[in-house]
This record gives structure tokens, C-alpha cells and sequence, in this order.
């Protein structure tokens, strides 16, 4: 058990004990992996794992959870998730306890029939620009060890977008992983079928990752959490991440960074530039 | 290669009937089933738009075309209601399992219906009166939320000239509504069958459908004679697709008419109780 | 039982290419994925199992079923089925063909697009090298060596394969080219024992379960051991698109070049529009009831309704799961 | 047949007057120019931009009324920027950006219209076919 596991444990406990929340999202051990865990019981704490293995988006729960008072552990990116999920007014932030952990970046979880061995960082943790929340009520420093990368092969800069889309099986594991993919009604699950259906792969894909592509501009926090829920590997947080500079060159505004940023389509004026 | 399941044959609609503001009874020729049980469904295909499941509401015994009474609800339903006489729409089917005619033979008959539930027990109320010397009592319990939403209205009538006791009720009356006022449950009662040997069908929403089991079990029906018709989304009617695959039962194989006891193993939610 | 040396082996393959379409597992960006191959030595055959099962081979992500002319009256109705061998499927994922057999092709309405793909295509399973982690086909007796779909069982010992014709279309294929086959020798056979002592020891998972208790998991259901792991489930649907066995499909009807066409395509239970009707009702509201469901229907309601159970413990959804929800967890409780 | 570019135009109310002066004062503009009239530019949706180009489009044209005759500014500004976000998505994803254009046209400017047309269709003949519908299609 490291330091920073050690530390995350004490908070959690705490929190608990005092019942400051009802409720903790956390990581667990499962087998080789982590995987997410709830916590409520302050004798459950020594469940809790933190290391570089944790690369899912634990804010994705928080809208099924509104109704409560929850602890979140949060990596930078979640932290991040957080302030969008905040400003879009998805969830309260006086109910939410945010317990960030300091990260070094998360390892590309390991897929079924993956011929690769060594341990990978995880592409999007490679152009991290935050790796604390934005928002914390606890800070846990030093989180999780250095990732080392196993493997010298650096990121795959496969271009080709169109094979890669025609991979997608459609199965809407990014969309659900997503913290901010939160529309009861989404225009490519197959509500409004005219759009994109379901059903329609692959004529319909290259407008279901440009749609999703479309709504994540901008707000995109680029946790990773839908690359690495694919089964096939589509590296939609590049795609994202494009789309996030095309924000920044534009109006100087990155998603998720703080709560007082509005983002650029609601503060824009009449008669700009022009 | 065997025949394809999922192609719809043709047929066209040649008359429409308004039955309540929102339900239309459609009349479609020619009758593409050799033959049915009262009870079982069929798919409605609207070309191009999709395909869902109807109770067919007509006699088994008229060869010549078949009966779909469809309430306005989605995107299909809609489309047939745009529907006008001479269009054309596919049918398949017929799927399921109807209403255990071989065992009222001799019996009186309960029938309990509510709002447009009363289709798939129109077919056996029309089958019933084909040989209605082969059966004793039959009675009719029949209730909608008000009385201009009472289907086949122009037939209850006839129905009852023809031996069948019918009893109709409205949640809300109008005015000029005679008849009784109250949910169809405050009904059961009424009519005076041989209770340990009468066999009971019924038909309507899922709430309707649980507190009737309820109150027949109450009154002292068997519960090896009660019978309902449940509903659940399909697609292809015949076993394959999954959607109604409810603990081990396929609704669109083993149902829509299940048994009492059937219905109590059923999981929660698409069982009654 | 026969014997196939690797040099025959590569004979065999070479000879398949030649005469028909033959699909294979072929490496690309570090995973393993059915394709077609030209030529013999595109194959490769030391891999622990593709990503994605053969189900689209037989069940097509989307396939037109059913097409009709307005104008004309026409009715087409196009059906698949191009002749092929389907080379180097694993037992688990051969397993799920015989599921799919028993669901699809059960009178008196058998799926004819399935039935004509599943007589097209000849299916050659390969024992497995060596079990993974997440394995647990032991469980369902569809593995590690001989599955129950397959039309020819290869297993992978020293110096070639023992082959097992396990159907007549099988046979049809070995006796094709009956030169390249010896009779399988003492030594073989014997190796072929311990093979099957060693890889049922190396399984991973120790699960025993009795069918019967299985069965009654509808009625036995603990409601709070699924309300926690459903908490977990973010309903992303990904375990049953790439589920071998998973069978459920959805219907679209749409109007294409003068045609009303109707395609039949992969659904899910994930979804909350699975079993919700027009009228807005719905049997499975909450997502306890849909994440039930789909251990429910593989374990206990497909055993119920087609006899056999639906799950093969190939582990793709234990291994691709994001939130780590584990049918294992389920199987160690109720079997 | 040579094969000739599709090329879809969502025009605005405003600029659509212009695209039918076009064809009054008897400029011509070539016959696989679609156009789709919406009300203001603002309201197109960039996913069905995005549908256009899956459908069979080689290149997609917004029509919109110039910012500075607008009385209210923000519409054309929001579609400058949509249209700008997604030449951005499209270069990312190995589109060529130019098969996606924004256009100020006012209510008079038929020919502006079909010179225009004229010039982005040469481009776009140079630019090939497109065909990410057939590209989306399984292969193998």
C-alpha cells in the first residue's frame, strides 16, 4: 500500500465516520485490474486502491447519484468533468465532496486477445495538462506511482479516421462512459432514428463519431474514459482533443478548468469582432 | 431455405371504422391466414415505417379479411391511422396463443375487458356466438374511462341480442351515460356464473389486469380457469429477437394469453401481479 | 481420430485457398480478427483468441431481410450465404454456434438467413494453447479442446493437429483430401490426454455449477447482490456486442432506391428502449431489472426456453467490461 | 459519364432570394447543385452537414446573410463559427476542409451566387469524389 493510498483511506474514513457523505466512488482491486467501487461503510475503506490502473471517469456516476451526498475520488481530468457537470448545472457542488488525488497519468487498460505485454501509458495521459482537480476539498499528493511505459512504441498515429470509424461496432460504450454525455434523449442512440439508428452500421458511423465529435467540442475534458471503454480502440479523445484546440485558438477557453468560465457559445456577445 | 418469417404478405385495407377518438377499427382483405384462435396477434407492417404487434380482432370464422382495432400510440400507429382505404400494408402472423377455446366447451364464459383491451376478446366474443349452444352463461364485463371511449359500440348491442350478459362501466360518466359508474372491478361481481367452472378472459392495461385477477380471486373463481392477455414489445413474433423473453416465457410464443399460475412465475414488471 | 503434420497442414490451407473463401484470424494493430485470407501464410494461428467472436460471420451486425416494390409488387428477398471455411475459431465461440442453433433455427420457424449461412460456412475450431485469465469456458463444457459447434475440431500437438471430423459436412471436407491424413497414432492419442488433463488444470476458473440450481436463478434472484454490481453498470452495452452468444435483434424499416427494405440488426437489453412499448410502458424500468436480465436470460431463461445455456465463458465481457461487472461473480453465488 | 461533384447548398431565407435571383436574371449554375432553404442559417444543425457528406455529398456550401447587414449579428457569427469548428473536424479526420464553405450572400446578389458556384464546383472537381458513404461500408 503506498503513501497516497494510505492517506486517500484516512480522508474516506473520516468523511464517513462523520457522515459528512453517505457515499464514496472509489477504485477497487479486481483481479489483475480496478475497477470503480462504492463505498459507505467506514470499515469498506481498505478497499479503496489508488495507482495507475484507475482510468475510469468515476463523475460519470454522479447524475445517477444527484440526490445524495457523495465523495469522489478524482484525477485531474475527473476534477475537471466535474467543473463542466458543475456549470451545466448537472449536478450540485455543495453535495459533492471531491477528495482529487494527484496523478501521474493512467496506464491503457488491457483488452482481450491484446497481443501487446508491456503496460502502456495511456495516449491522452501523454498531452495531460492538469493533473490535479481544479476543484478539491482534500488533496492527496504524490498519488499512484510514476507509471513506467513498459513499451517504447510511442502512441499509434493511425490517421487513417475513416477505417478506424468503420471498426466501431456502435455499441455506445463511449457515449455511456462518458461524464458528460448525460442527454436522456441522445440524438445517435436511436430516439430520433432519422439522425443515425442504430441499427445502421456501418452507413451511418461516419456521422455518429462527427455528431458525438460536434457535441463534445468544447466541453470534452479529454479523460480518456471513451477510448478506453472501446472494444475496438477508436482514439475518439485525439479526435476531441482537436476539436478542444480549435477552443483554444479561438476564444483562449479550455473546458472544466474553472467554475467562473462560462463557455464561449453562452458569452457570446452581439456585434463582436465585426 | 425455408420461408422467410420476417417478409409480411400484402393486403389492403378496404374499410375504416372509428371506433373512439383515438382508435380506428381497420378491416384488411384478403384474410392471408388459414386460420386462427381467437386471442392470437399478428405483425402490421407500414411499408417503409415498421412493424408492430395487433390483436386481430375479427372472427376466426370469417375467411374473407381480418380485423385490427390500433389506438393512435407511436410512430407506427400513427402512420396506419394516415392510412385510407385501398392502401396497402403487410401481415403476418398469426402468432401465439389465444384464449383456451377448447376448454370452455360447455362452461359459462367471463369475459373482462378494459379500454381497447376488448379486441382480442371481441374475436373470442364473436367466435363464442358462432356455436353459442356449446357454451352456458356468457357474461361481458366491459369498462373504458368514459363512454365515448367504449369500443364497438354499435355491437354490444347486438352481442347482447345474441345471449350474452353484458355489463358495461365508465370510470367518468357523461352526460347521458345510464350505466354504471366505477372501475370494471365493481362489476365482477354482477354477473352470476357458476364460479368453480366458469373460465375467465381478460384483457386491458396492466393495472387493470392486477387488480381483476385480484378481485376474481376474491369472488371464487378457480384460478386454473382465469386467463389474461399481456403485452410487451416484439419484433419478429416468433421466438427469435429477444425482446419478450420474460423468465423463460416468450410472450409472443407462449403468450400473450397466459394462465394464472404462468403469469405468478413471470419476474416483476411484465407479470400482473 | 486423424493426424495432420504441419507440412499437410500448410498443404490443406493452401488447397482451401484455392478452392474456396476461407476466413482466418489475421493480426492487425495487436489484435487478431477474422478476415479472409489469399493466401495460406496470412493465417496466424498463436493467438489466444480474436477480439471479436465469429457471430457476425453468421448473425450480420445488419442484413436486409426482406425487400418489397410498391411499383412492380416485387417481393425480394435476399438471403447471404457465399460457401466458406471458417477457420481457427475457438471452442468457446464454436460453442456459441450451437446456442444459436437451438434459438434460430427452433421449428417451426427457423431464421432461414441464419440457417442458410450456418450450412454455408464450414466451421474448423482450434483447441486452445493456453488458457487466459478470464477464461471460464470449463464452466460450460465448451472448452479448452473440443467445443460443440464446430464442423472439424482441430487440437494443436507436437509436429501437427489431431483432427476430428464432428459433422458430415466435416467429413465431406476431411475426405476431400484424405492423402494428407494419417490415422492417428498411440502417441498421439496420448498426447492428446494429457493436452486435455493439463489445459482443464490450467483454467483459471474453478466454478462448479449444477444446471438445476442455475436454472431456478429467476426465482432465487438476491436482490442486493444485483442492486450493488448494477450500481456498477454504466449500461454501456458493450458486453453484448461482443458477446458470442448474444442473439437479440432489432427490426428497421425504411424505403431505399424505389424499395421498402427491411434490416435486421444487433439490439441489446442495455438499452431502455429494449422492452419499452409505444404506449410508454415498460416491464424493465429500472436498471437493476435490465442488468438482472442479462444474466438471468444467458443463465436461466434461454436454459428454460431452448435447453441449453447462454453463455460459453469465452470472458470477452469480463475482460472488456470498463466498470469490471463479472458474470463469474454471479455463476461462483448461484452455480 | 464523367463523373460531376454533388454538391449541397443550405441556404438561409435571406440568401435564398438571392440563389432564386440567380435563376431569374438568368445565371446559370450547374444542375447537381442541390439547395436546401432553412429559415436562418443559424438553425442548420452541423450534424446534418456531417449526414450530407455521408449521403454522397463532395462538398456542403452554407449560404448566410453578411454579419455586417444584419441587424443582429449573432446568427451568421454562430454559423461562421460552426462551419469553421467543423472545417477543423474535417481536416482532422483527412477530409480536404475546402469541400465545406461558408458563403455571404444578401437577397440581391444572383450573380455573386453562380460565380461562386462556379469557382467552389472547379475546386471541388479537383478535389475527386468524396464517397465516405461507400467508404463506410464493410469490406472483407
Amino acid at each position: 500500500m503506498s503513501r497516497a493510498e494510505e492517506e486517500l483511506r484516512s480522508i474516506v474514513r473520516k468523511l464517513l465516520e462523520r457522515k459528512d457523505v453517505e457515499l464514496v466512488l472509489g477504485y477497487e482491486y479486481y483481479g489483475r485490474s480496478v475497477r470503480p467501487c462504492f463505498v459507505s461503510k467506514p470499515e469498506e475503506v481498505e478497499r479503496l486502491v489508488w495507482n495507475s490502473d484507475c482510468w475510469f471517469n468515476l463523475a460519470t456516476y454522479l447524475r445517477s447519484l444527484r440526490s445524495r451526498r457523495v465523495g469522489i475520488v478524482a484525477k485531474g481530468c475527473d476534477g475537471r468533468s466535474i467543473v463542466e457537470l458543475v456549470k451545466e448545472n448537472q449536478v450540485d457542488r455543495g453535495s459533492i465532496v471531491v477528495i482529487a488525488v494527484e496523478c501521474n497519468g493512467v496506464f491503457k487498460p488491457f483488452k482481450y486477445g491484446s497481443t501487446h505485454v508491456g503496460r502502456r501509458l495511456a495516449d491522452y495521459c501523454r498531452r495531460c495538462v492538469t493533473r490535479v482537480s481544479p476543484v478539491a476539498d482534500y488533496l492527496v499528493k504524490k498519488g499512484g506511482q510514476a507509471p513506467e511505459d513498459e513499451n517504447t512504441v510511442a502512441g499509434d498515429n493511425a490517421s487513417d479516421w475513416l477505417s478506424l470509424f468503420r471498426k466501431c461496432l456502435k455499441c455506445m460504450a463511449c457515449v455511456k462512459a462518458c461524464p458528460l454525455c448525460y442527454c436522456t434523449e441522445c440524438s445517435i442512440e436511436g430516439f430520433k432514428p432519422d439522425l443515425v439508428h442504430r441499427l445502421r452500421v456501418p452507413q451511418e458511423l461516419f456521422t455518429f463519431h462527427l455528431t458525438r465529435a460536434l457535441h463534445m467540442a468544447g466541453r470534452c475534458v479529454e479523460c480518456g474514459a471513451c477510448e478506453s471503454a472501446c472494444p475496438v480502440e477508436i482514439p475518439l479523445t485525439r479526435l476531441y482533443h482537436e476539436l478542444n484546440e480549435w477552443f483554444r485558438e479561438n476564444y483562449g477557453y479550455a473546458p472544466g478548468m474553472s467554475l467562473s468560465e462560462a463557455p464561449p457559445p453562452l458569452v457570446f456577445k452581439e456585434g463582436g469582432e465585426d | 431455405m425455408g420461408l422467410n418469417p420476417y417478409a409480411p404478405k400484402p393486403a389492403r385495407i378496404v374499410r375504416i371504422r372509428d371506433e373512439t377518438p383515438d382508435t380506428k377499427t381497420f378491416t384488411l382483405s384478403p384474410n392471408c391466414f388459414e386460420g386462427f384462435t381467437p386471442g392470437q396477434f399478428a405483425m402490421l407492417t407500414v411499408y417503409g415505417v415498421g412493424e408492430a404487434p395487433f390483436s386481430i380482432c375479427s372472427s376466426p370464422l370469417n375467411k374473407d379479411c381480418l380485423q385490427f382495432s390500433i389506438r393512435r400510440m407511436g410512430r407506427v400507429t400513427r402512420m396506419i391511422h394516415e392510412a385510407r382505404v385501398g392502401d396497402e400494408v403487410g401481415v403476418r402472423g398469426p402468432y401465439g396463443r389465444g384464449w383456451p377455446v377448447d376448454r370452455m366447451k360447455g362452461r359459462d364464459i367471463l369475459i373482462v375487458g378494459g379500454g381497447i383491451g376488448l379486441a382480442p376478446l371481441r374475436s373470442l366474443v364473436l367466435h363464442l356466438l358462432e356455436g353459442r349452444e356449446n357454451y352456458g352463461e356468457i357474461a361481458v364485463c366491459y369498462g373504458a374511462r368514459t363512454p365515448s371511449l367504449l369500443m364497438y359500440r354499435d355491437e354490444l348491442g347486438e352481442w347482447a341480442g345474441r345471449g350474452v350478459k353484458l355489463y358495461l362501466t365508465v370510470d367518468v360518466g357523461e352526460e347521458g351515460w345510464e350505466g354504471s359508474v366505477g372501475v370494471v372491478t365493481t362489476i365482477l361481481g354482477k354477473p352470476e356464473l357458476d364460479k368453480a367452472d366458469a373460465i375467465v378472459c381478460t384483457c386491458g392495461p396492466p393495472v387493470m389486469i392486477r387488480f381483476v385477477l385480484r378481485r376474481l380471486v376474491e369472488l371464487g373463481y378457480s384460478k386454473e380457469n382465469i386467463y389474461a392477455s399481456l403485452e410487451s414489445r416484439m419484433r419478429c413474433g416468433i421466438g427469435k429477437c429477444g425482446h419478450c423473453h420474460f423468465g423463460g416465457k416468450h410472450v409472443c410464443l407462449d403468450g400473450p394469453v397466459f394462465q394464472y399460475r404462468e403469469m405468478t412465475s413471470l419476474p416483476k414488471g411484465i407479470s400482473p401481479f | 481420430m486423424l493426424f495432420l503434420d504441419e507440412d499437410g497442414f500448410k498443404r490443406l490451407l493452401e488447397q482451401l485457398v484455392s478452392n474456396i473463401r476461407v476466413i482466418a484470424p489475421v493480426e492487425t494493430d495487436g489484435y487478431f480478427e477474422f478476415k479472409t485470407i489469399k493466401h495460406g501464410g496470412e493465417a496466424s494461428l498463436d493467438y489466444s483468441n480474436t477480439r471479436l467472436p465469429p457471430k457476425r460471420f453468421f448473425l450480420p451486425q445488419r442484413e436486409v431481410v426482406f425487400k418489397h416494390d410498391p411499383k412492380t409488387r416485387a417481393l425480394h428477398e435476399p438471403m447471404g450465404g457465399l460457401e466458406a471455411v471458417l477457420l481457427g475459431v475457438r471452442p468457446c465461440d464454436a460453442s456459441a454456434l450451437n446456442i444459436f442453433d437451438s434459438v434460430l433455427l427452433k421449428p417451426p420457424n427457423p431464421d432461414p438467413f441464419y440457417e442458410s449461412r450456418r450450412r454455408s460456412i464450414t466451421v474448423v475450431s482450434l483447441s486452445c494453447a493456453k488458457p487466459r485469465e478470464e477464461c471460464f469456458c470449463n464452466v460450460f463444457e465448451a472448452g479448452p479442446i473440443r467445443g460443440s459447434g464446430e464442423d472439424i475440431t482441430l487440437t494443436r500437438i507436437t509436429g501437427g493437429f489431431l483432427v476430428e471430423a464432428r459433422s458430415r459436412r466435416g467429413q465431406s471436407l476431411v475426405e476431400v483430401s484424405a492423402s494428407l491424413f494419417e490415422e492417428a497414432g498411440p502417441e498421439h492419442l496420448e498426447e492428446y490426454g494429457e493436452l486435455t488433463c493439463r489445459l482443464t488444470r490450467e483454467m483459471n476458473s474453478r466454478i462448479e455449477i449444477s444446471r438445476e440450481r442455475l436454472v431456478r436463478l429467476e426465482a432465487t434472484l438476491d436482490e442486493g447482490f444485483f442492486q450493488q454490481a448494477a450500481q456498477r453498470c454504466v449500461e454501456c452495452s458493450l458486453c453484448s456486442f461482443t458477446c458470442p452468444v448474444c442473439y437479440c435483434f432489432d427490426t428497421e424499416d425504411y424505403f431505399e432506391k424505389n424499395a421498402y427494405v427491411r434490416t435486421k440488426g444487433w439490439d441489446t437489453c442495455a438499452s431502455t428502449l429494449f422492452t419499452r412499448m409505444a404506449s410508454g410502458l415498460d416491464p424493465r424500468v429500472s436498471r437493476v431489472d435490465r442488468f438482472c436480465h442479462r444474466f438471468c436470460h444467458k443463465l436461466s431463461r434461454i436454459p428454460m426456453a431452448f435447453n441449453s445455456f447462454g453463455c460459453v465463458g469465452c470472458g470477452r465481457c469480463v475482460s472488456l467490461c470498463p466498470v469490471g461487472v463479472d458474470i463469474r461473480e454471479v455463476l461462483k453465488r448461484w452455480g | 459519364m464523367s463523373w460531376k461533384p454533388r454538391v449541397i447548398v443550405f441556404t438561409c431565407w435571406c440568401s435564398s432570394s438571392g440563389v432564386d435571383q440567380a435563376g431569374f436574371e438568368g445565371f446559370t449554375y450547374p444542375p447537381n447543385v442541390l439547395t436546401v432553404r432553412v429559415p436562418c442559417s443559424a438553425v442548420i444543425n452541423p450534424s446534418l452537414i456531417v449526414k450530407a457528406f455521408e449521403k454522397g455529398a463532395d462538398a456542403v456550401l452554407v449560404t448566410a446573410c453578411r454579419p455586417s447587414e444584419l441587424r443582429r449579428v449573432a446568427p451568421s457569427r454562430v454559423t461562421e463559427a460552426r462551419v469553421s469548428l467543423l472545417r477543423r473536424l474535417l481536416r482532422t479526420i483527412g477530409v480536404e476542409e475546402d469541400r465545406l464553405r461558408i458563403l455571404w450572400i444578401s437577397s440581391n446578389e444572383g450573380s455573386l451566387f453562380s460565380r461562386e458556384v462556379s469557382r467552389i464546383l472547379g475546386e471541388v472537381e479537383r478535389l475527386g469524389p468524396l464517397n465516405i458513404g461507400g467508404s463506410m461500408v464493410e469490406q472483407g
